[in-house]
């Protein structure tokens, strides 16, 4: 966008020397989904440091490897750091619950490009902002995917009780109705799932809809494939990994992935920048990353500092590579895309939107 | 509880393979408790390199999906021997760096606990950073596949196609599941033998009831425990191949929570009592199916942990006894 | 420790020599002394001292959650090394006191902290009693994994129960009521040289969520207490019933000691200042859930009183200060954080084997053995 | 010796530390020979041999250290304290005890002998709480036993030694008497955290008795040791001195002079004789027949779970049962 | 010369337990240590079958300087000890304690085993009976009838006896020292330390008296049973 503003060419005087704070795990078994979006946000920074030679904006990275329970004191170090004029994130949704009401107290703008928890909007947080719809919706595109695209009529629902995977299992439970022939609970960590494994075969489901991360979503399938079962897998964001694939092996053909999150193709200019720079095809959210991203750099750029970015934040209108970048009053994104997606050869391809 | 009587053998199968894997490696636990009187806690680790070691030589043989039947005994047989390998290799490397200087120090057994829990942290975390390791090592492009992602899980290709061989009860047991537990029981009796015909066993308990006395016959100590180490790391690493074969894929921390159901075999059976290690691991995995498929999934453990208080306070020293006695009052 | 190295902190220094010298002093040398630690220890998180102030993490978060595993290992020593019981759920205890907090402040009720942490010490001195009383008849090694087993029912039971928030845990959990009485500043090394930074204070006593150290100073007045606690009946019949029991359970039983009583006791004090701990920790953190309660902080629980010494009150506030603050210190190891700390584990069990401060007994004893070590192995090697 | 007013406690840092009992000497070659002996280093065999009564601690048996009331009815001497009634105690197939009766009058020293096996111990284990008898029952002051805990019937006033020591290795003499003494205390965590009165003065009169109880068997100088280190006999004396803090009405000491050599016997054997006149009942097992002989007022005597015999030390030197049972013939070499 | 120790000195942290001294055992003798409580007699035993590092001094077994051969080798070549307080295997049977006892033996799958069996049955009938039961409940006599036992299935050149009538009621004393005697005329050399000094020294050949850690006395063992001091001393004269 038209982004010169007086404040950049004020020169190195007026320069903040801002930094904006990437949120979300960058090791750990989660990790590629934090890196997906790290590199959308270097994307960013780069497209706005080659514009403000004289004044760039450094990335402080908060590894949280997705944990609740390291989030808190990562929140403190961002919000001491008095530099960070907005976070990108925090990427999941647990790790939100227990960050966010800090950074609400300390007034310091969180824009997450991927939780998707819908109740995390509920709490009242003048600094929370989502760039992509919530599970409210995905969850019922799910269903909507299930009974109306894979005709399937029984389906199996597992969650790992994670804030994400239940919170999200429960809404697509509830969308499927009488659809539903059997639930469980596993939990996070957990590698054997034979007692689940009987559940699935034995429930004569389908299809099974798992609402967790690919690190437990690896070994249930390949476990539910070695036991035989012959349904149709499917899962969500939270599983949107090249890691599920690298572990399940064959197993993992045929997975259907939702994501509200968009292709690759979406933005052709943005893909050609992003293989550019990472030789290879831009991730799950990894164009959130980029938008989200750059909303604080226009914030930045347009003299704006921790204080004043709430509201700039709250009043921003623009296109982005995903979608038209605009938030209701509660801090979701006005313009909300569910994508669907599938295991082919080894690779997870777009099969379209789900509408 | 329709559920489970509906898939009673289903279940039962299932609890008997995963109990299999505990049983053995339950058995490293209660060698080594029988000769140190202390929890063996990096003995997670013992099995979890096994795991990795099952994994990479079947990486390293190119191991696939559908191959012919002499291919497949062939990478299952490197495996155990990649997997005994690392993990007896393992197991007498922590004897040596954690426990034999404490033992030389006369260190309280509770130190040894910290030493071993300061060595099971180290074990994991080397492994959990090996690719940040093979980076200052400056590793050579073929090998990134085997330290990739090195805190995520990584996935055996699955080299034995499950097939149902027969059924019970509505429940088709798999070639894999009969591999599993005939192979788990068949390691055990010979263990059972070895302990029994060698002086070995002998040796363990004399060192654990009294080490003085037990020089005096002239065992050595340094000798057995150490031979102890090794017995029960090349166990983990058969568990390690089960393991492998059954869940299919490993992680650098998929030995702790293991490890701990693995120790409640060990005491549940009776601590020290190498049968009692065979019982206490089916008996446990039995309950966590049963369990699960009653209360649901997630109260498996619970089910687990809540069984052994029950037995241990009707029976204090496990199901078989342990087989460490105590000098009367 | 690094804190040991100032002056009156010099008390917890394991040289009987420096010991002696400070003990010889008069009384009213020493009295000031004292003081003088006490304040440097409230200070501690506004001075920002170089090299002992953590960089990666706000150093009054870390002074904090040093403190509740200070209070954590006093608790747990009272059960480990007084009574001789292997606690290895000791988490649980910390569970209990946690949720209970946050149960009757945020989730079903909305009491007063005043009100609900009292409740919370009783709770989890109850779940002690719940616990102990079956439990406490197995012997040993045994009881170890029975207890391990209890800290992760309590997990997993928080993990499953919709009614304490399921795994996603309960928020929002309301500050301690506050009162403002003055500000302290901090200092600023940036320039090399201490400079007091008056716009960076702390207030003394509001409790907010982006200040770290009022909580602190909160865990250091309780830390007190239940020190004065651990004296008082250490020194007295139920501190040397508990060390009868733990030398030899049945001479102790047929010397007129109830050792089940005693035992249980120590189950329950160590519960409640466990669940104490837990009830602080809710405070500050305004969110738990039950990944905060995982079977490996029961261990690193026990690490911190073993590695400080088991029976000794200072051991274990010294194991604690280093269990619970090297891992944050050695943040700037990243990734590498946790082997380093692994292998610190180890250094410490080969090279210091009954602890940084192990009791006097021990002490003692141990003099005897290095000397006998040094005479046998001067003559090996001859 | 400590300071007889610093409070009895075993906490490390509330109390000035005690000067150590017996001053460290340095472990070097020469300082500690000559003490012992003459000195002639060159002609071993030419020496003079100690006096053994010199090896020998020495007790003090004017102090006073009578049982403290405890609240145990008063059973004036000669008076049935304990008795043993038709006990049958089996493990397994080993019939331990095989109805055996027997009783004890309040102060008497009363032997119990027997060979190896044949269930002496397990009477004192069926006596404080160890076992319960198969059938049968144990009567103290007329009461049966029952199903009492251990540590309620020494508060009953029972109390024993080990034949197998076993002391609380790693606290001090003086710790160890006074964990006895605390068997009639009551100060729990409360009054231990309000330093309440009742707190304040059980702790001094428990100090006052401890220090007397080591005094009287001659280990006031080691009250600082750690039991552990102590020669072994005295540590069979602080088992004695630990049980006698219970102030027990009875004391049962199972072979306290096992590895004793006769003058060290001669002294326990005066030990135990004062120990009676000041107010205690003794049950005593004990192989050595010198000494069961000069030391008790009535012996019972069991073979095989069964009471073969019982009567005075006269009566029993001269029973042909117990001869062939348990003296055997060359009875001289056997003293 | 079975067993030269010359002199020997062995410390416990800073507490000399015995200091400079040396003694022999020629082969088939019967040795015996006595001395008061302390005296440093269980130390000694323990050095020569190497329980206890040696500070100073030097034990020589048939002709193999054994000084600082670690406890384990030292049955190999024909030690064995009966320890103070037993030493029993507690929670093994009564039969595994005493197949212990063969554990070092060269031809412990030999017939032989089967005849020693048998012979220490014979000499205690008690350790027949109760061949399965746990050793560590056994009573105190029994425990040590059991150690004895268990050292002579060790079927030793030497044969150490720590206070072997410890415990014991008089009927079996007396048959302790006739076995003492037997075995010794049956090739068995044996090192003795008794409390029970009396029927010690009429049954050995030698003797040793040892007071606080130094030897203070030697002779035959009737020589120094005659002698009025040592009777006052040890044999309880007239006490
Ligand atoms: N727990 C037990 N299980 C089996 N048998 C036992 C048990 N306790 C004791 N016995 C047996 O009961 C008998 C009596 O033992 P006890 O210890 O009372 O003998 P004792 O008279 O004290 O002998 P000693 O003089 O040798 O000490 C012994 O034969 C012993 O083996
Ligand atoms: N483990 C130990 N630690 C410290 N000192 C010890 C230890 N064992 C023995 N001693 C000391 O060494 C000295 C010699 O003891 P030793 O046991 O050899 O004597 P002993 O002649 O066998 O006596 P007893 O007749 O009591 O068996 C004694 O002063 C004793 O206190
Ligand atoms: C990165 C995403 C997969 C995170 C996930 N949508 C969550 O809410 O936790
Ligand atoms: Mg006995
Ligand atoms: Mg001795």
């Amino acid at each position: 966008g038209d982004t010169t503003t007086p404040a950049a060419s004020g020169g190195a005087a007026a320069c903040g020397n801002y930094k904006i704070g990437m949120f979300g795990a960058l090791t750990g078994p989660n990790a590629n989904l934090g890196i997906y979006i790290q590199n959308g946000v270097n994307l960013a920074l780069d497209d706005y440091n080659k514009k403000h030679p004289d004044c760039k904006v450094t990335l402080e990275n908060y590894d949280s490897q997705g944990d609740p329970t390291q989030a808190p004191a990562l929140a403190k170090k961002a919000i001491d750091d008095k530099k960070v004029v907005g976070i990108v994130g925090p990427a999941f949704s647990g790790e939100s619950k227990a960050a966010d009401p800090a950074f609400n107290e300390a007034g310091l703008v969180t824009i997450t490009p991927s939780a998707t928890n819908p109740k995390l909007a509920d709490n009242g947080w003048k600094t929370f902002f989502r760039a992509l719809g919530n599970d409210a919706t995905q969850g019922p595109a799910a269903a909507k995917y299930i009974k109306d695209t894979l005709k399937a009529t029984k389906t199996f629902v597992i969650d790992d009780a994670s804030e994400y995977g239940k919170g999200l299992a429960d809404i697509v439970r509830q969308d499927l109705g009488s659809q539903v022939v059997g639930n469980d609970t596993i939990q996070q960590k957990q590698t054997d799932f034979s007692a689940s494994v009987t559940k699935v075969t034995s429930s004569g489901a389908d299809s099974l809809f798992f609402g967790g991360y690919s690190p437990e979503a690896a070994p249930l399938i390949k476990q539910l494939r070695d036991a035989g079962w012959k349904g149709t897998f499917v899962v969500a964001d939270g599983v949107k990994d090249q890691s599920f694939i690298d572990n399940a092996k064959d197993a993992a053909e045929g997975t259907i992935i939702t994501c509200p999150c968009v292709p690759a193709d979406v933005a052709p200019a943005f893909q050609t920048a992003y293989k550019a720079k990472y030789n290879e095809d831009p991730n799950t959210y990894s164009g959130e990353g980029y938008d989200s991203a750059t909303i604080l750099l226009d914030g930045i750029a347009a003299g704006k500092d921790r204080s004043s970015m709430v509201d700039f934040v709250k009043s921003y209108d623009k296109k982005g590579v995903t979608k038209q970048l605009k938030f209701d009053a509660k801090g979701e994104s006005a313009d909300i895309k569910v994508f669907a997606y599938k295991v082919e050869n080894g690779k997870i391809v777009s099969v379209g939107e789900i509408k | 509880m329709q559920n489970l009587i509906d898939n009673f053998f289903s279940y039962t199968i299932t609890g008997l393979t995963i109990g299999a894997v505990y049983a053995l490696v339950a058995l490293g636990y209660t060698l080594v408790y029988g000769v140190l009187r202390l929890i063996n806690f990096a003995h997670s680790e013992v099995f979890m390199y096994g795991t990795f070691a099952s994994l990479w030589v079947v990486m390293i043989l190119g191991g696939h999906p559908g191959a012919g039947v002499g291919q497949v005994i062939f990478w299952v047989a490197m495996m155990f021997v990649a997997a005994m390998a690392m993990s007896g290799f393992i197991a007498v490397l922590l004897e040596r760096v954690a426990y034999r200087p404490l033992r030389k120090r006369n260190a309280p057994p509770l130190i040894a606990l910290i030493s071993a829990i300061g060595a099971s942290f180290v074990l994991a975390e080397i492994m959990g950073l090996r690719s940040r390791i093979a980076g200052w090592v400056g590793l050579d492009d073929n090998l990134r596949e085997y330290v990739r992602n090195s805190r995520n899980n990584a996935g055996l290709p699955t080299i034995i196609q499950p097939q149902p061989v027969f059924t019970v009860g509505g429940y088709h047991v798999t070639n894999v599941d009969i591999f599993v537990i005939v192979g788990a029981i068949a390691i055990m009796v010979i263990l059972d033998q070895f302990v029994k015909r060698s002086r070995l066993g002998r040796g363990i308990r004399a060192v654990a009831m009294d080490p003085e006395s037990a020089a005096l016959m002239g065992v050595n100590r340094d000798r057995v425990i150490q031979v102890t180490f090794l017995v029960g790391g090349v166990m983990a690493g058969a568990a390690a191949v089960f393991y492998m074969l059954k869940i299919g894929i490993t992680r650098y921390d998929a030995g702790f929570i293991l490890g701990v159901k693995a120790f409640t075999a060990a005491v549940l059976g009776g601590i020290g009592n190498l049968r009692g290690a065979l019982l206490g691991g089916f008996v446990l995995g039995l309950a966590e199916n049963y369990g699960s498929a009653v209360v649901g999934s997630q109260w498996k453990d619970v089910v687990a942990f809540v069984l052994l208080v029950l037995i241990l306070l009707f029976r204090p020293t496990g199901l078989l006894g342990e087989s460490l006695g105590k000098a009367r009052a | 420790m690094s804190t040991t190295t100032s002056a009156p902190a010099g008390r917890k220094s394991s040289s009987t020599g420096f010991r002696e010298r400070v003990n010889n002093l008069p009384k009213a040398v020493k009295i000031v002394l004292w003081v003088l630690f006490a304040l440097f220890l409230f200070l501690l998180p506004v001075l920002n001292i170089p090299f002992i102030t953590t960089e990666g993490s706000d150093f009054g978060g870390v002074l904090f959650t040093v403190a509740t595993y200070v209070l954590v290992a006093l608790g747990l020593n009272i059960v480990v090394g007084y009574a001789g019981l292997l606690d290895l759920g000791y988490v649980g205890f910390y569970a209990v006191g946690a949720y209970t907090v946050g149960v009757l402040t945020s989730e079903h009720a909305h009491l007063s902290w005043v009100v609900v942490v009292p409740i919370a010490i009783v709770v989890a001195m109850i779940s002690g009693v719940i616990l102990g009383a079956p439990t406490l008849r197995v012997r040993g090694d045994y009881l170890a994994i029975v207890t391990l087993g209890f800290g992760e029912i309590v997990r997993l039971t928080l993990v499953n129960s919709e009614w304490l928030g399921g795994a996603q845990g309960i928020s929002d959990i309301p500050k301690p009521p506050g009162v403002e009485l003055f500000k302290v500043p901090s200092l600023d090394w940036s320039s090399g040289a201490p400079v007091v930074d008056l716009d960076t204070t702390s207030t003394f006593l509001k409790f907010g969520i982006n200040d770290f150290v009022p909580y602190y100073w909160l865990a250091l007045g309780i830390i007190g207490l239940v020190l004065l606690f651990d004296i008082l009946v250490k020194s007295s019949r139920v501190g040397r019933a508990w060390e009868a029991t733990r030398e030899d359970e049945d001479a102790a039983e047929l010397m007129g000691v109830p050792t089940f009583r005693f035992k249980l006791l120590a189950f329950a004090l160590g519960a409640a200042i466990g669940g104490l701990s837990g009830a602080l920790f809710a405070t500050k953190a305004g969110f738990i859930s039950p990944d905060s309660f995982i079977l490996l902080l029961s261990i690193l629980f026990l690490a911190a009183v073993v590695v400080g010494g088991a029976g000794n009150r200072w051991g274990v506030i010294v194991g604690a200060i280093v269990v619970g603050y090297f891992p944050e210190r050695f943040r700037e190891f990243a990734d590498f954080r946790v082997l380093v700390f692994g292998l610190a584990l180890m250094l410490l069990a080969i090279f210091r084997p009954q602890g940084l401060l192990p009791p006097r007994r021990t002490v003692r004893a141990k003099r005897a053995d290095e000397r006998q070590a040094v005479l046998e192995e001067g003559e090996a090697s001859a | 010796m400590p300071d007889p007013t610093r409070p009895a406690t075993g906490d490390d840092d509330t109390t000035t530390p005690a000067t150590p009992a017996t001053p460290a000497t340095p472990a070097t070659q020469d300082s500690a020979t000559g003490s012992h002996g003459s000195t002639d280093p060159e002609h071993p065999g030419e020496r003079t041999l100690a006096d053994p009564a010199e090896e020998v601690t020495e007790i003090n048996p004017d102090v006073d250290i009578a049982p403290e009331d405890i609240g145990v009815p008063v059973v004036s001497e000669g008076e049935r304290l304990l008795e043993v009634d038709e006990v049958t105690l089996r493990f397994g197939g080993v019939v331990a005890l095989n109805e055996v009766s027997f009783h004890i009058n309040k102060g008497e020293i009363l032997g119990l002998i027997g060979p190896n096996g044949a269930g002496k111990t397990t009477c004192f284990n069926v006596m404080t709480g160890v076992y319960q008898p198969t059938s049968g029952a144990v009567r103290y002051l007329g009461k049966p036993l029952g199903k009492r805990k251990k540590f309620q019937i020494t508060k009953l006033g029972i109390a024993r030694t080990f034949q197998n020591i076993r002391l609380f290795a790693n606290m001090t003499a003086l710790e160890n008497v006074l964990v006895g003494v605390d068997a009639h205390h009551s100060t729990g965590v409360v009054s231990a955290m309000f330093r309440l009165p009742k707190h304040r003065r059980e702790e001094s009169q428990g100090y006052a008795r401890a220090m007397e109880l080591l005094t009287f068997m001659g280990l006031d100088g080691k009250a600082d040791e750690l039991a552990r280190n102590l020669p072994y006999g005295d540590q069979r004396r602080l088992e004695i001195a630990r049980a006698l803090a219970t102030s027990p009405q009875l004391l049962c000491l199972d072979e306290p002079a096992a590895g004793f050599n006769p003058a060290e016997k001669a002294k326990l054997m005066e030990l135990i004789r004062t120990i009676r006149d000041q107010g205690y009942t003794v049950l005593l097992i004990e192989h050595d027949m010198k000494l069961v002989m000069g030391v008790t007022d009535r012996i019972v005597v069991l073979e095989f779970g069964r009471k073969i015999a019982e009567g005075s030390p006269a009566e029993i030197r001269d029973n042909p049962a117990v001869i062939a049972a348990y003296l055997g013939v060359d009875e001289e070499d056997a003293s | 010369m079975l067993l030269e120790v010359n002199g020997l000195c062995v410390n416990y942290g800073r507490i000399e337990a015995i200091r400079d001294i040396s003694f022999t055992v020629d082969e088939g003798e019967i040795v015996t240590l006595i001395g008061a409580n302390g005296a440093g007699k269980t130390t000694t035993m323990k050095t020569v079958s190497g329980l206890r590092p040696v500070r100073a001094g030097s034990v020589v077994f048939n002709g193999k300087d054994i000084t600082h051969l670690p406890a384990h080798e030292r049955p190999i070549l024909g030690i064995s000890q009966s320890p103070e307080g037993r030493g029993c295997f507690v929670g093994m049977t009564v039969m595994e304690n005493l197949d212990m006892g063969t554990y070092a033996r060269p031809d412990r799958k030999s017939k032989a085993v089967k005849a020693d069996l048998e012979r220490v049955f014979e000499l205690f009938p008690r350790l027949k009976e109760r061949s399965n039961q746990a050793a560590g409940s056994m009573s105190g006599g029994e425990q040590q009838m059991l150690a004895m036992g268990r050292a002579l299935m060790a079927k030793p050149k030497l044969l150490l006896l720590d206070e072997p009538s410890m415990g014991l009621a008089p009927k079996l004393i007396q048959q302790i020292f006739d076995i003492v005697t037997e075995i010794n005329s049956q090739g068995t050399t044996v090192l003795l330390v008794e409390q029970n000094a009396a029927q010690a020294l009429k049954r050995s050949h030698r003797a040793y008296i040892l007071e606080t850690g130094e030897i203070v006395r030697e002779g035959t063992g009737k020589d120094l049973a005659d002698d009025p001091a040592v009777k006052a001393a040890y044999l309880g004269g007239d006490v």
